[in-house]
């Protein structure tokens, strides 16, 4: 699934959040999205599975396609664009009235598929491993979500986007909140899932963008209360060895200053 | 130590406190002060204020000579509350103790089984009907109100938010609590006076009237509730490909509705002992009667203590005592009913 | 479990429903009345609405109610009567059923017996008189010891017969400048508000308080009565000193349906008590549904029979009407079809 | 990844189709009933206002006798409409502060064994009868409250309130809007409650990190997370104080009039009373009258509604 | 400030969450707590400031002492506690009704000293300008402090609990949710207060740990459902280069695995 954005610009009401972004994420790929706090790598993020729009006042210019289809076109469902565009939260959240179990089925709980027991218990472990959290929780599949540790429940979050399988996965710092031995697990993760899914990453960590993403996407403030927008969108390799542009290389060798 | 300008004394956790069980020395002297009060002749109420005021103000005034400033305005105000929850208990207490104790000696099966059907005299009778009555014009009320009321404010939070209709409606909401009861019992009245003849009262009548009280408690309680589950819940299930209205129906309102029940059952228990719009709407029946479309009055318990309390007699007055003790019993089912409910669905946090 | 019929040994033919409603005033006779037609006849429910008069006779104008009560006779003055006659066809059945006595109450600290005049009961519900040990009071009670604490009248707060029936015979007594009603007077000053009998037993619980209400509710709350005078004797609130007073009344009806009577309040003969609620029946003198008609008629003739009138007297407390004019009531309700 | 299939990550399928939307339908039913529950409400509230219109609005001018004696509808209508805000002033003033009190009681100060059993209890009044407040008030608490009428007015009469000749059964809008604070106290109280216990407890721990005492927290994290549900919660109070109608007509003596004296027989009359008192025995004008202040008081709630409102989102905006 | 810990267990209600940890911490010294996700490391941290106790049901075993004082000694009041040491948690959490500039000034206004209107914009400003937030927010102070992105929300957090200059700051996973350019200056900023404050530091970033502390500490999870407890504490550089325990140094080179 090849991403295409063209010409993009995002506001929150008046306010224009991220300006005039074109880029082109290739399919079956990790790209990643670098830049300082506040350039709008989340908002642009959002844009990709109109999440963008449930905040009141929040609307996109421009163009943004999905093989080839416009996911603003007229006729497309924003629902159908959630179901093929997964997405994983800056902060965990996993539902407060489920059990881990339901929390990890809670896609296919929600839209209500029947699916076979036996199914759904292969479904529930193979997520749950994928994000490194089965030996952990195994035991306690009935408790409560909201009862693990804000590391587990993040993880939980990571299996329960990748249960319903999604075609491109969205992730916005999935790693934030987790240990180290838990995010090189889902490091691993991506590096299996993207023989099968096109996955986005935004991470401020930048060796980390430097370990899993085959291209980068530096976006950068002008300067406070200006809007983000994309400085340099090429291959990773590239990006952290000769940049294009001198911001990019002054930001990346700043990380290490 | 750090060359801040912070003082030695600033830098010690343990600054002067009182000691363990100071609020019981003040209370006892309180006690103490409200005696002397006694002795002096206040009379007991007077004698009690005197007793309080002593604790209240010298149990921070101590923490204040002892402690700081912050500490005594905390121990105030932890006073405050304490006192303003068991002066506020008094007669909540004296109320439910009037109510059970004068309640239970008419209790009995008979008053339970019987109706007021040719009763007269001192013959016994009972308020079967009443109840009966009762939990027919509340279930209609119910059954009206619940679905018109949960969508209302599903519509306001899920989707109305900040548009000219929500905001509208959320005001309209709010005058509808202001109808005066016995104007919806009017309304109600006169409006089945036009549609099935004059005079009519029944049923049905009192179960719009007591909707029309009912609906603006249940938008009101719904909207809390659902203000208060967080967005990035619905996120993250819009995020899985689920479709609002299945976001709302299998997790916004599971989470929710620990909540959204308390607030039902508590706007059951608001219209369930209102008398004046039943009076005009479905008014006074001594008989049975389960018809709640008929063009027959039917009686209900409020209802039903007002005419017992009507007749002025002293059989009268153990009638609606025993009514009200049975009306709050039937609120106590209900009660408990919503709280196993709320307990079951409540989000399980875990912590 | 009383619901079922089977238990009553009446042998009774009337079936069906009939509803009526009105004056509150009867409520505890209609009860009575209710209890034992329906006794009588098994198959028979009767509903009487204690809504009140004006209700009561708006329900019967309309069509609502079969039958009503009402404790001031059916008149024009608001056309009324009129429309009465348009849905009955015919003149309206109006007939006396139901006599009691008001008691004056009151509780003063010391006080077990009370005899006042109506002059001086005027005076005291107007406000005029308002210390207990007033001249006025001091005549009519050599022996008692009248303390000098205010006096409280109590009065209705609601619209009621009673006070309607009260009023009637404080501004016969004179010293009553006020519009007879039911509803309080606003120009008076001072004095309590109850709402319902009820609420005139709960005012007169406080110390040095005076009101009215029916007299059975007074017996039933234990509350001291006062005697009023009547030509030279004080009499105390009785269903016999009661009953005698409609055949000293004089009739005022507007048709020979009509048997509304104005209430001799001034009389001066022995042993009758004036201060007393006269209430009414009204019905309609024809019927389009046969049933109906059968079983008003079945019903009233059962309320101004003899055995109607002694179980609401032991009952409600009322007064037995004058056999005489039960009669001629009774009269005009059995023509009913 | 060889998880088990989901049916719609199958790779042959056109994308095309699967974007484009057909899945919204159960969206806009539900949007749809969600409106016209809405929509419910407004016509539901029109057809108060306009059968109070139709049936009331003859009562603006009806002949004087029907005005219980004050002459005209604006004498009726102004002493009712006083008195009726005049109570449910008096009762907010008592039960507001108690029952936040008591709803923080039960959210952050109570041991929780103890918490619970009262929010239970609390809950369990809202649904004591009004007949049985008005039984209770007039009963038990008014003579109960003889002699502190008695002391209020040999004390206090400097007080515009207590000035007077003191009640000798207590059937006073003194008792009654304690009765009338008891009764809307647990409504208060349970919305306070539900929102202070919703308080994020990331908010109350920022707080009490930087070393604030536990009443420093509630007024930092909790009263400012509140405020709006304790708004709404006062409303609903208001509400019920303005339209309650039993309680004040068994417990009040009452007088159509303006004044501020509330230990004495004379009290001040609200609408809801008069209305209870006078539609018993009604003919039709005196009850387009009755109705015709019952308009009155439910364009009077609109009015407050609209300024607690404006109130607000003022308190908001800066 | 010296914090002695001695035999402390940590428990919430029947569940023991940390097992027997003993160390001292030094003062004017920046400690780092490292672990997998779930070890405890959070409980912890809180049980310095006597925030454990406001969770119901949770209570501590052992002996904490700050510059010997016994924090959880029987004269000792936690509000005292809790000013001397500071906090900043793992999700931002500002007070959503406060402007920004009320934000940052929450914890002076609670000693309700009459502060001049001058000197809390000095507090403010010196405090915003430590977290590195100073030019971003510096127009927009009279305005919701909610309507900050993560990263911004968090630096406002730290700038809060600085601006009452405690002299232990607790910071849990201060720098989840920064972005490099952001964590490099709280970094900076550790390094500046640490000549003044006892810092200790909750950390998943090993690196970060390497860079900014003096001491390390290493917390293990046995087994899933097991206490957490102290495996090692050493000096950062011994850690990171010959740590005494085998289980540290292959959790340490795990980070790179
Ligand atoms: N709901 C919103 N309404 C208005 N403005 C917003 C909203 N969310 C974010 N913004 C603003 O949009 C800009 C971009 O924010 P965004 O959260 O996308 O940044 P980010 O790059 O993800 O930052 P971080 O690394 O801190 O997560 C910021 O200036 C932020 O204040
Ligand atoms: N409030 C609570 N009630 C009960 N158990 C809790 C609570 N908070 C945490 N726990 C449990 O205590 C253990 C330690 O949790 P803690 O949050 O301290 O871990 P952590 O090391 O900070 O993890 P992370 O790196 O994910 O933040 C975990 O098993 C967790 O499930
Ligand atoms: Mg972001
Ligand atoms: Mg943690
Ligand atoms: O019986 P009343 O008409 O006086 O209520």
């Amino acid at each position: 699934m090849s991403i295409q954005v063209k010409d993009t610009s995002i506001f929150y009401g008046d306010f224009k959040a991220v300006e005039d972004v074109t880029m082109s994420i290739k399919p079956k790929s990790v790209t990643a999205f670098i830049g300082p706090s506040g350039c709008g790598k989340s908002t642009f993020l959002r844009t990709l599975n109109r999440m963008h729009e449930v905040i009141p006042g929040a609307y996109v210019e421009g163009k943004i396609s999905i093989h080839g289809q416009d996911i603003y076109g007229p006729n497309v469902d924003p629902v159908a664009v959630r179901r093929k565009v997964g997405m994983v939260f800056q902060r965990p959240n996993p539902f407060p009235t489920m059990s881990i179990y339901d929390n990890v089925l809670a896609g296919n709980k929600l839209n209500s598929k029947r699916i076979k027991k036996s199914e759904a218990d292969s479904i529930v472990e193979s997520a749950l491993r994928g994000a490194n959290l089965w030996n952990e929780v195994k035991d306690r599949l009935s408790k409560p979500g909201m009862g693990l540790s804000g590391g587990q429940q993040q993880r939980l979050c990571i299996a329960r986007a990748i249960a319903v399988q999604p075609e491109v996965l969205l992730m916005d710092e999935p790693c934030s909140a987790l240990d180290p031995i838990s995010t090189a697990a889902i490091e691993d993760l991506i590096h299996e899932l993207k023989s099968d899914y096109t996955i986005v990453i935004v991470t401020h960590n930048m060796q980390q963008a430097a370990r899993v993403s085959d291209d980068t996407g530096f976006f950068n403030l002008k300067a406070a209360g200006q809007p983000g927008h994309l400085v340099e969108f090429n291959p990773t390799k590239q990006m952290f060895t000769k940049p294009d542009n001198p911001d990019t290389e002054a930001y990346i060798s700043g990380r290490f200053g | 130590m750090s060359n801040t300008d912070l003082s030695n004394e600033e830098t010690k956790l343990s600054h002067a406190t009182l000691p363990r069980g100071a609020q019981w020395l003040v209370g006892v002297a309180a006690v103490a002060l409200g005696g002397l009060a006694l002795v002096l002749g206040m009379g007991i109420v007077g004698a009690a204020v005197i007793g309080l005021l002593g604790f209240l103000i010298g149990y921070p005034l101590w923490a204040l000579l002892v402690e700081n400033r912050r500490s005594a305005t905390d121990k105030l105000v932890t006073g405050l509350v304490w006192t303003a929850f068991a002066v506020a208990v008094i007669p909540l207490i004296w109320l439910v103790y009037t109510v059970v104790s004068r309640g239970a000696a008419t209790l009995s099966p008979e008053f339970l089984t019987y109706s007021m059907r040719s009763v007269t005299g001192d013959e016994q009778g009972g308020l079967y009907h009443a109840l009966m009555g009762t939990l027919i014009v509340t279930g209609i009320a119910a059954v009206i109100s619940i679905p018109i009321g949960i969508m209302t404010a599903i519509y306001l939070i899920e989707y109305g938010k900040g548009n000219r209709l929500a905001k509208t409606i959320t005001f309209l909401v709010d005058v509808m609590t202001g109808i005066p009861s016995i104007v919806a019992g009017l309304f109600a009245f006169a409006l089945f006076t036009l549609l099935v003849g004059p005079g009519t009262r029944f049923g049905f009548g009192g179960g719009v009237a007591l909707s029309l009280l009912m609906i603006p408690t249940v938008v009101r309680s719904t909207e809390e509730m659902l203000k208060l589950v967080p967005d990035d819940l619905r996120e993250a299930a819009y995020a899985l490909g689920v479709p609002k209205w299945r976001t709302i129906t299998k997790m916004v309102l599971p989470t929710a509705i620990g909540g959204i029940v308390t607030g039902v059952v508590l706007s059951i228990s608001r219209v369930i002992g209102e008398t004046a719009p039943l009076l005009v709407a479905s008014g006074f029946n001594p008989n049975l009667n389960t018809s709640p479309f008929e063009d027959s009055p039917m009686m209900t318990v409020p209802v039903f203590i007002y005419t017992q309390l009507s007749e002025a007699t002293a059989k009268g007055v153990e009638y609606a005592w025993g009514g009200a003790l049975v009306l709050f019993i039937l609120v106590m089912v209900l009660n408990l009913i919503a709280r196993i409910v709320g307990t079951i669905f409540a989000p399980k946090t875990g912590r | 479990a009383n619901e079922e019929p089977s238990g009553s040994d009446g042998e009774g033919t009337l079936s069906g429903t009939i509803k009526g409603g009105g004056a509150s005033s009867q409520e505890k006779g209609q009860a009575a009345w209710v209890a034992g037609i329906q006794d009588a006849n098994p198959d028979l429910s009767v509903v009487y609405e204690p809504v009140g008069s004006g209700s009561g006779r708006e329900g019967f104008i309309t069509g609502g109610y079969l039958f009503a009560g009402t404790d001031s006779a059916l008149n024009d003055d608001e056309g009324e009567l009129t429309k009465a006659k348009e849905q009955c066809g015919a003149d309206p059945i109006q007939v006396p059923a139901y006599v009691s006595p008001i008691a004056v109450v009151f509780n003063v600290e010391g006080v077990d017996e009370l005899n006042l005049d109506p002059k001086t009961l005027a005076g005291i519900f107007s406000g005029k008189i308002t210390k207990w040990n007033d001249p006025a009071i001091a005549a009519t009670n050599p022996d008692a010891k009248l303390p000098d604490s205010a006096i409280t009248p109590v009065h209705r707060s609601d619209d009621s017969g009673t006070q309607e029936n009260f009023t009637e015979y404080l501004a016969a007594a004179g010293g009553w400048a006020e519009e007879p009603s039911g509803e309080w007077p606003a120009s008076i000053k001072g004095g309590e508000g109850g709402d319902g009998t009820a609420g005139v037993v709960t005012a007169m619980q406080g110390a040095g308080y005076i009101g009215f209400m029916d007299e059975s509710a007074a017996r039933e709350n234990d509350l001291a009565t006062v005697k009023v005078q009547v030509g030279e004797e004080f009499v105390a609130p009785s269903a016999e000193a009661a009953s005698k007073i409609l055949a000293a009344s004089k009739s005022v009806g507007t048709s020979d349906n009509d048997m509304a009577v104005e209430v001799a309040r001034t009389t001066t003969e022995a042993g009758v008590y004036p201060v007393v609620l006269v209430s009414y029946l009204l019905a309609c003198p024809t019927y389009e549904n046969a049933e109906d008609a059968a079983n008003v008629k079945g019903y009233l003739e059962y309320i101004l029979s003899e055995e109607g009138q002694e179980t609401a007297s032991e009952d409600a407390g009322s007064a037995p009407l004058d056999r005489e004019i039960a009669d001629k009531a009774l009269e005009l309700v059995g023509a009913i079809k | 990844m060889t998880v088990a299939a989901d049916p719609g990550a199958d790779p042959g399928v056109d994308t095309k189709s699967e974007l484009s939307g057909r899945g919204s339908m159960g969206d806009v039913v539900f949007r749809g009933i969600a409106v016209i529950a809405a929509t419910l409400i407004m016509v539901a509230l029109a057809a108060v206002f306009i059968f109070l219109g139709i049936e009331g609005i003859p009562g603006f001018s009806v002949d004087e006798q029907h005005y219980a004696g004050q002459g005209s509808f604006l004498g009726l209508v102004v002493p009712l409409l006083y008195a009726t805000m005049y109570a449910a002033v008096l009762a907010l003033i008592v039960a507001v502060p108690f029952s936040v009190a008591i709803a923080l009681f039960i959210s952050h100060y109570a041991p929780r064994r103890i918490a619970t059993p009262v929010a239970y209890v609390i809950d369990l009044l809202a649904a004591v009868p009004s007949v049985v407040f008005g039984l209770w008030g007039a009963v038990v608490l008014g003579p109960y409250l003889v002699p502190t009428h008695a002391w209020l007015s040999e004390n206090l009469a400097w007080l515009p309130f207590f000035d007077g000749q003191p009640s000798g059964n207590g059937r006073t809008l003194f008792t009654a809007s304690i009765v009338l604070a008891v009764m809307i106290l647990p409504i208060i109280t349970s919305i306070c409650r539900e929102v202070f216990a919703q308080t994020p407890r990331l908010h109350e721990e920022a707080a009490l990190a930087l070393g604030a005492t536990r009443w420093e927290m509630v007024r930092y994290a909790v009263f400012p997370y509140a405020r709006s549900g304790m708004v709404s919660a006062v409303m609903l109070g208001l509400g019920r104080a303005l339209g309650e109608t039993m309680a004040i007509a068994m417990i009040v003596s009452p007088k159509v009039l303006i004044s501020l004296f509330i230990i004495g027989t004379n009290n001040p009359e609200t609408i809801a009373a008069h209305i209870a008192q006078g539609y018993k025995e009604s003919t039709p004008d005196r009850l387009s009258v009755l109705i015709a202040t019952g308009l009155v008081l439910f364009a009077f709630t609109f009015l407050v509604n609209a300024l607690a409102r404006w109130i607000v989102a003022r308190g908001r905006a800066k």
